[in-house]
């Protein structure tokens, strides 16, 4: 076992998970009082950032071991234990969740409907993220797996566009289909170890001592994989994610962009590759096409799109198509660079979906044609659109630069064809993203109607964000400083 | 001063384009303009100041990390040398210049904030580029520029067709920085680091293909920024942008910094052989072709966009030619006799009621303030490279580099060289005359000029003239002093017989002679303009547009619209549809079974029943009861 | 029948005797919550003596066992009783169904039941199998102003009596190949004997087998339930679903799990049942448009996964069968007491138009209905997870990889239904009319399933420690 | 004069099956009981004739007993007849569908 584990120590990371939690429950039952609730919403939000900020100002450097290890007896009957662990990567994703989710609730603060449960699920969903994050025991990632999942089926059914019910039921079968995969490859491998080793156990770092043959490493890696696959949009199981994310009302695509897609290639990261080492290995070479193949398809049917929301949904799926290409490339500067690329994704398409709904707020529609000289009515806003637009096409100097060059540069070294492949994406980046800036900003305005410029919320919401934005692209060294130890033991494939 | 506050260089522009764009609506309009000329006058007094800094090797200046993963250790760095101070020198002071001259052009605009806060940014990128220590810091200059260009070009955004001409400049310079960041991860993996000077240092270290490949891929992406013959479909379309951003942008600065690049890395490029062919071809090429066009074009702006893109062609065939001075002095007096040109183009085109086309100018010279012929006309006169002008020893000297190029094949780039200075001269005469000789055949009511847009022409007018002096062959007794100071960067050291040059620059002036004349015995008398395939072909830029149009954009969208309504709709959705009705059907078969009646249910049962017994005979037969 | 034979059946005795006590006294005094309230109280008194009261002897009579899985099942049993009472009080009231008579058969049904699960004598089982299946005869058809009770009633006779009659046969004709009615050696007997007789034996294990497949609504035989449970009253589908299947499983159960796997000849027809189930109810659910028939396929699908559990026929299996037998009672009784709570004048919400929006009127309740379909669908932090959890392991430990595909499979098609039908009840509908606020007694049985569902979500530990003792 | 079991068993399984036939193919509900009752008459037979053979007397006993349940559920079953036939005037099994699907 971890000698890191029995050093009695503040249960940090179940703090981050109960926290939503109860702030959800809190929610619920003061479902009535609607400004109430969202100050109670907004406090929750607020404290968790606070703890995730805490953690990493204390843990910022990084360092090979686990940064925080938690381990309790849960069911003993089966050997599964309730165990939570922490290294670079995980502080990143905490972070970015817990920055997230003050955003999302302020974006949600002009809901109607049910305010109470509306917040409550937004919560839940949190809850479940940070789970994910943290958990490092099979069953209780599987658990967060699905926790994450039935907030976000709700939000889409109940407070989604004109298709809601349809996209919702389309989104969660999709995702539940790989999660029972995941499953089924979870409990095989579970009996696998057991019968070697005597010991049932279904913590990730016991797992990893298993001896497979090469067919059972082959098919569990397949079950892991479906779950992810899905999860991390790679090409061919994409086609749910443009949906739910146009139905998503706006608190729910940007949690759904910002967050939910990170989780699958997290599962990559922290389950799938160091647990199966020579299927990944074979593995990586298809992961790198079907990631180029990505980055194109996405970046083309973004250009043919008129809903902003659907182009900025497949502009997501481009983003991580250049990420996952990062990951394949199984090298240092690369994974730290993708990993980069996964927060500041996060942030220049969050703040992007903020602003479309905003402009949805104002101008009552999404698409391309109906919009257009924005710039004279609401400069403010349209300047905050122009920035995270040229951020979010990889401009240097801001935000998803840094990470992208990273990850050329290291992609280049392993396999140079990639690297260039990826770079010519980067320019039809540049085409679909430009296209929106025209459709939206610049141009003739076409309805004569008066728009309101940013409130004292919306300035709230955005400021944080675009200062991010230009911070990360000029000085991303305190981001990049934890990941170092994580992905470099991570790399080895052995036991942070 | 300590060498620390070197950065204080770029970062002035900078600060007051951050607080240009910040505050600059909520500020006075004199606030701003103060603002925004300062940013850029300070930058040049500085420079100047810290001139002694330039010698010898220069001085390097990290300000803070900014990349550190693993190998790649890159951060802010500056590195203020011999061949970057003098064009920090000229980028400054004409942007001081265009400054002062745009507050007069813009008065009436109230956006003016966002304007003079890019104005600013876009100084801040180009000395980013200049005064970049490593490859990467250049790359954020280098897309900075296409930035600022973007918002510039398409700075009136309510007519839709400076937007697109903003994001098509943005898009094209784009494919341009591709190739560029292809030879920055090619270089960076081949010798391991970004800095600048490292690569110079390894370049003959690495494997000579590759060095033609990267040195190809170097020429591409300043092709890209430098509109040469590949990409070069914008320039002309940018033209849409207000005049003094076509004077600083289009004329002084972001189109030289593609030759400023291939400059900068030319102890890398000039070890192929093959790389410098290619890039005197792309020069030469793309000069003759600029050069044709522009004797075809109507507007005023055109006509003189078209001509930087033949004087950057010019640049490209000096580094070609191996004379890295012979380039950088082309480039300062184009600079500056460029400068004088466009901010001329403006107070016409204010003079003639916002009127472009200059078959509906002429008898400017009467309708105008007398000296804005003169100085007009000092600029044409350097373009056309009449002898004594700044213009003439310029070219003349990359002429010469031609002609003596150790490799026979350049005289062929030689003759094309004197070719197009043959068309400039007609051109420029050519424009000189329909807009100042005759009377005045246009229809807009005169704005009046005012003084600030007047007297920022004199100063660039003077150096146009007399920018010979900074590298005066020896031939006539000049002491070559630009040469001097670049020392070992200046590349190979133009030697022939003074028999050879004097028979160049006698033929060189023979040549503008014959383009003056024709132009005079064409344009004396006013004819209007021939309409035939011939003058539209060369009118719209040999139809590269159209060309580009079928053979990227419309593939291109075809193949949007197959990924996705194609993929995704039918194939993708279209199997998730299929599976979800194939299910439902299944259900309501099942569904029907349960008819409602008693009877059904029993023979089900019955059915059960002969199940077992089919099942139970089967063991029987084969199992026998072990 | 000696003191100490007596005493073991005490908790059985109590249901039986509270039982007639209750019917005799319903014959004078027609006052209903008296009534009700004696029932709950004897219910509750017969699992407190099941628990407390340890009995001398392991056997009663040689016909029924006393040991600790049969305890746990009688108070099961009762619990279930208690609640089934529970749920029904104001639904009789309202429908005038008699109270004596519903209070006693509910009795006498859960005293059946308890008795099924400790037989361990093929006559003793057929006694129990018989008395709660004649207590159902009567409760389902109780509802006289109901048209569709009557016909449901005719339906779970008609076939209940052919179920039984296939029953008696194939008792008759294990006793014709073994000699014995006891079941350890009877199946011992049957495995030593070769020749025809033996394969009369077989014979008469597959009819055995037919019944029982009436009896958990088995892939051909289940044709009844959809109609069974719309027509019967929620309280007595509740009862239905969750004690006659989980007694007749929970038999089938201690009957393997005494006499080891004997099943070796029956495996492959086993196998075709339990794949036949799980898709028959999966793909018949998917196509309902009324609620009670959604959940009657949906006990389809749960038996055939039960089903899967008791084939692996190991330890592990029948741990996992058990525990998923204890939350499939918890969960379906539920989600019948909510439609029990919500039903008035008018009948049951049954339709989804009745059921659409419904979630706006009545938050609480359709908030529990929606955590108990979740846990039906299997979905993590609910005890459904933990059980499906537990029957994929054993059945992937005794390698039924394509039965567990299978399963895979339905699962999959049953988060599709149960979500469509907890999307429907928050879809905002004006005309959604507001139904019964429901008694303060249905509110504790939804309280204590609800909460029973997550305690057995998140700390699934304790049950699963108590199962394993138990076992036999 | 013993007769061998195995014609027993194979005269009780012939009557199982006619009376199931029976269940299946009448349409009137007493019909079908009167089916079942044979099957489980068919039963009995076969535990006294393997009461016989293997010299025991559980077989006797369970028949006894199976009379019993017999009884209790004919008498069941007719009050379910007569409360139908009250209801709905027919006692064709088929009748009653109200509910399908």
């Amino acid at each position: 076992m971890n000698a890191f584990a029995n050093l009695p120590q503040f249960p940090w990371m179940s703090l981050l998970i109960m926290i939503p939690l109860c702030g959800a429950l809190l929610c619920l039952l003061h479902g009535k009082r609607t400004n109430d609730c969202r100050g109670l919403a907004l406090a929750t939000a607020l404290a968790t950032f606070g703890v995730a900020l805490y953690l990493f100002v204390c843990h910022g450097q990084g360092s090979e071991r686990w940064l925080l290890y938690e381990d309790v007896n849960w069911i003993p009957a089966y050997g599964i234990r309730y165990v939570l662990a922490m290294d670079g990567i995980a502080l990143l994703m905490v972070l970015l969740t817990a920055f997230m989710q003050i955003s999302a609730v302020l974006l949600a603060w002009r809901v109607e409907r049910h305010v109470g449960s509306f917040f409550a699920l937004l919560l839940l969903l949190e809850s479940g993220l940070m789970g994910i994050f943290l958990a490092y025991d099979l069953v209780l990632f599987y658990l967060f797996w699905e926790v994450a999942l039935i907030p976000m089926f709700f939000l889409i059914s109940v407070w989604g566009g004109e298709q809601r019910r349809r996209t919702a039921l389309k989104f969660f079968l999709y995702t539940l289909i790989g999660s029972l995969c995941m499953l089924v490859a979870i409990i095989a491998l579970y009996q696998i170890n057991g019968a070697q080793t005597g010991a049932y156990t279904l913590v990730i770092g016991d797992l990893l001592k298993t001896q497979l043959t090469a067919a059972q490493e082959g098919w569990l890696f397949a079950g892991f994989l479906a779950a992810f696959v899905v999860k991390s949009p790679l090409v061919p199981f994409h086609t749910w994610l443009t949906d739910a994310l146009t139905e998503a009302p706006a608190a729910g695509s940007l949690d759904l962009t910002g967050l939910l897609l990170k989780t699958g290639i997290y599962g990559l990261i922290r389950v799938a590759f160091p647990l199966f080492p020579n299927a990944t290995a074979d593995f990586l070479p298809i992961l790198g096409i079907l990631a180029l193949v990505g980055l194109f398809h996405a970046a083309w049917s973004a250009y043919h799109q008129d809903d902003i929301k659907r182009l900025l949904a497949y502009s997501s799926i481009s983003h991580l198509g250049l990420v996952l290409l990062g990951l394949a490339a199984w090298q240092l500067t690369a994974w730290e660079g993708s990993i980069l690329l996964m927060v500041t994704h996060g942030i220049t398409t969050g703040a992007l979906f903020v602003l479309v709904a905003l402009i949805r707020e104002r101008t009552g529609t999404r698409s391309m044609q109906e919009l257009g000289g924005l710039w004279g009515q609401a400069p403010c806003l349209s300047a905050l659109f122009l920035l995270f637009s040229l951020a979010s096409l990889g401009l240097p100097g801001l935000a998803n630069f840094a990470g992208e060059i990273l990850v050329l540069l290291g992609t280049f070294q392993e396999h140079p064809v990639w690297a260039v492949v990826a770079l010519l994406g980067v320019v039809f980046a540049a085409a679909y993203m430009l296209r929106l800036v025209q459709g939206v900003i610049w141009g003739p305005a076409k309805a004569e109607r008066t728009l309101p410029d940013l409130t004292m919320r919306e300035w709230l919401m955005l400021l944080p964000m675009a200062i991010l934005v230009v911070w990360l692209g000029l000085y991303p060294a305190p981001f990049l400083a934890p990941l170092h130890g994580a992905v470099a033991t991570l790399l080895a494939g052995g036991l942070p | 001063m300590s060498e620390s506050l070197l950065f204080l260089i770029p970062l002035l522009p900078l600060c007051c384009a951050v607080i240009n764009m910040l505050f600059g609506m909520r500020l006075p309009r004199l606030f701003a303009e103060i603002m925004a000329v300062t940013g850029v006058a300070g930058a040049f007094l500085l420079t100047i100041l810290f001139w002694g800094y330039a010698e010898g090797e220069g001085t390097r200046v990290v300000i803070f990390t900014w990349l550190n993963s693993g190998a790649v250790d890159v951060s802010f760095a500056m590195n203020f040398d011999r061949l970057a101070a003098p064009m920090t020198l000229m980028v400054t002071g004409v942007a001081t210049l265009i400054h002062l001259y745009a507050v007069g052009y813009m008065h009436e605009e109230n956006d003016y904030a966002r304007f003079f806060g890019l104005l600013n940014l876009f100084v801040f990128a180009m000395l980013a580029i200049i005064l970049a220590d490593n490859l990467l810091v250049l790359f954020l200059g280098w897309e900075g520029v296409g930035l600022c260009s973007y918002g510039l070009i398409g700075f009136w955004y309510r007519k839709l067709e400076n937007a697109k001409a903003g994001t098509k400049a943005f898009l094209v310079t784009r494919v341009g920085d591709v190739f560029l960041a292809i030879a920055l991860l090619w270089l960076f993996a081949a010798t391991g680091t970004l800095n600048i000077s490292e690569i110079n240092a390894q370049a003959a270290s690495i494997s000579p293909g590759v060095v033609i490949v990267l040195s190809l891929l170097l020429l591409l992406g300043a092709c890209g920024k430098s509109a040469q013959l590949p990409l070069m479909t914008w320039l002309a379309d940018a033209m849409a942008g207000p005049t003094p951003v076509s004077a600083l942008i289009h004329a002084a600065t972001m189109v030289t910094a593609g030759v400023y690049l291939l400059c900068r890395l030319f102890p890398l490029v000039s070890i192929s052989t093959v790389g410098m062919t290619a890039i005197t071809a792309i020069g030469a090429l793309t000069a003759l072709y600029a050069a044709t066009c522009a004797m075809a074009q109507r507007e005023i702006k055109r006509v003189l966009a078209y001509s930087t893109m033949s004087q950057v062609g010019y640049m490209f065939m000096a580094v070609g030619a191996g004379t890295v001075t012979g380039a950088m002095f082309h480039l300062l007096t184009h600079a500056f006799f460029k400068a004088v040109l466009f901010m001329a183009a403006g107070c016409v085109i204010h003079l003639a009621g916002d009127e472009n086309d200059i078959y509906k100018m002429g008898g400017m010279a009467r309708r105008g303030p007398v000296e804005l012929f003169w100085v007009f006309l000092a600029g044409a006169v350097c373009l056309a490279g009449l002898p004594l002008t700044g213009g003439f020893f310029s070219k003349d000297g990359i002429l010469l580099a031609l002609f003596t190029h150790p490799d026979p094949t350049y005289r062929v780039f030689w003759l094309i060289g004197v070719l197009t200075a043959l068309l400039t001269a007609f051109y420029t005469f050519r424009l000189v005359y329909l807009v100042f000789a005759g009377e005045w055949r246009g229809t807009g009511h005169p704005h009046a000029i005012p003084l600030q847009m007047r007297w920022p022409l004199w100063p660039l007018a003077l150096l146009g003239l007399i920018g010979g002096m900074l590298n005066l062959p020896a031939l006539v007794g000049g002491d070559e002093m630009l040469h001097h100071w670049y020392g070992d960067l200046a590349g190979r050291a133009v030697t022939a017989s003074h028999s050879t040059e004097w028979m160049l620059i006698g033929f060189a002036v023979a040549i503008v002679a014959l383009g003056w004349f024709a132009a005079h015995w064409r344009y004396r008398n006013y004819r209007p303009p021939v309409e035939n395939r011939v003058s539209r072909f060369l009118l719209n830029g040999w139809q590269s547009d159209a060309l580009v149009d079928c053979l990227l954009v419309r593939p291109f969208t075809a193949m949007a619209r197959f990924c996705s309504s194609g993929c995704d709709r039918s194939l993708f959705d279209g199997t998730l549809e299929g599976l979800a009705k194939m299910a439902t059907r299944y259900s309501a078969l099942l569904v029907q079974l349960a008819t409602g009646r008693a009877t059904t249910y029993l023979s089900a049962f019955a059915w059960g029943f002969l199940v077992l017994l089919g099942w139970f005979l089967l063991k029987l037969v084969n199992g026998g009861g072990h | 029948m000696s003191l100490s034979d007596l005493l073991a059946m005490l908790p059985i005795l109590i249901l039986a005797f509270g039982a007639t006590a209750i019917l005799m006294a319903g014959a004078w005094y027609r006052e209903p919550l008296p009534l009700l309230a004696g029932g709950i109280v004897t219910a509750l008194l017969g699992a407190l003596s099941a628990g407390l009261v340890t009995p001398p002897v392991p056997e009663i009579a040689g016909l029924f066992s006393a040991g600790g899985y049969a305890r746990f099942y009688t108070i099961l049993w009762s619990l279930l009783a208690a609640a089934g009472l529970m749920t029904g009080s104001r639904y009789i009231i309202e429908k005038r169904i008699g109270a004596g008579e519903y209070v006693s058969l509910v009795l006498y049904a859960a005293a059946g039941m308890a008795l099924l699960s400790s037989a361990t004598h093929l006559v003793g089982l057929f006694i129990a199998l018989e008395t709660f299946t004649l207590a159902f005869y009567i409760l389902i058809a109780s509802n006289r102003n109901c048209a569709l009770a009557a016909e449901a009633g005719l339906k779970y006779l008609l076939l209940g009596a052919v179920a039984t009659g296939f029953m008696a046969f194939g008792i008759a004709l294990i006793y014709a190949a073994s000699g014995s009615l006891v079941l350890p050696d009877a199946v011992m007997r049957l495995k030593a004997e070769t020749g025809e007789l033996q394969a009369w034996g077989l014979l008469g294990w597959g009819m055995i087998l037919i019944a029982v497949g009436f009896k958990i609504s088995l892939a051909p035989f289940h044709l009844w339930t959809p109609d069974v449970y719309q027509g019967a009253p929620a309280p007595v589908t509740g009862l239905l679903a969750t004690g006659s299947k989980g007694a007749v499983v929970a038999a089938l159960v201690g009957l393997l799990a005494m006499s080891g796997p004997v099943w070796n000849d029956l495996t492959d027809l086993v196998w075709l049942l339990a794949a036949l189930t799980m898709l028959a109810g999966a793909f018949g659910a998917l196509g309902q448009s009324n609620l009670k028939r959604l959940l009657a396929y949906s006990s389809v699908t749960h038996m055939g996964t039960l089903l899967v559990g008791v084939l692996c026929q190991t330890s592990e299996g029948f741990a996992a069968t058990t525990f998923y037998v204890v939350v499939y009672v918890v969960t379906s009784l539920g989600a019948f007491a909510v439609i029990a709570s919500l039903a008035d004048g008018r009948g049951e919400p049954m339709t989804f138009d009745q059921w659409r929006g419904l979630g706006y009127r009545h938050p609480v309740r359709c908030g529990v209905l929606v955590l108990l379909l979740l846990s039906l669908a299997g979905l993590p932090a609910t005890a459904g997870f933990m059980a499906k959890f537990a029957v994929f392991h054993a059945a992937l430990q005794s390698g039924y990889i394509g039965l567990l595909m299978i399963g895979i499979l339905a699962s999959v098609i049953s988060f599709a239904f149960y979500l469509r039908v907890t999307m429907l009840l928050f879809q905002p509908d004006e005309k959604a009319s507001s139904w019964h606020q429901g008694s303060v007694f249905e509110h504790t049985v939804l309280a204590v399933c609800s909460s029973a569902v997550l305690v057995l979500g998140l700390f699934p530990g304790l049950l699963f420690g108590l199962i394993r003792q138990i076992l036999p | 004069m013993m007769i061998p079991f195995g014609h027993a068993l194979s005269f009780a399984a012939a009557l199982f099956v006619l009376g199931l036939t029976c269940v299946l193919l009448r349409r009137q509900v007493i019909m079908i009981l009167i089916g079942v009752e044979i099957m489980l008459n068919a039963a009995s037979l076969v535990f006294v004739s393997a009461s016989a053979y293997w010299q025991q007397v559980d077989g006797q006993v369970f028949v006894i007993l199976l009379m019993a349940i017999t009884a209790a559920e004919v008498a069941v079953a007719l009050a379910m007849v007569v409360y139908l036939w009250r209801r709905k005037r027919t006692l064709v099994a088929d009748e009653f569908n109200g509910m399908s699907g």
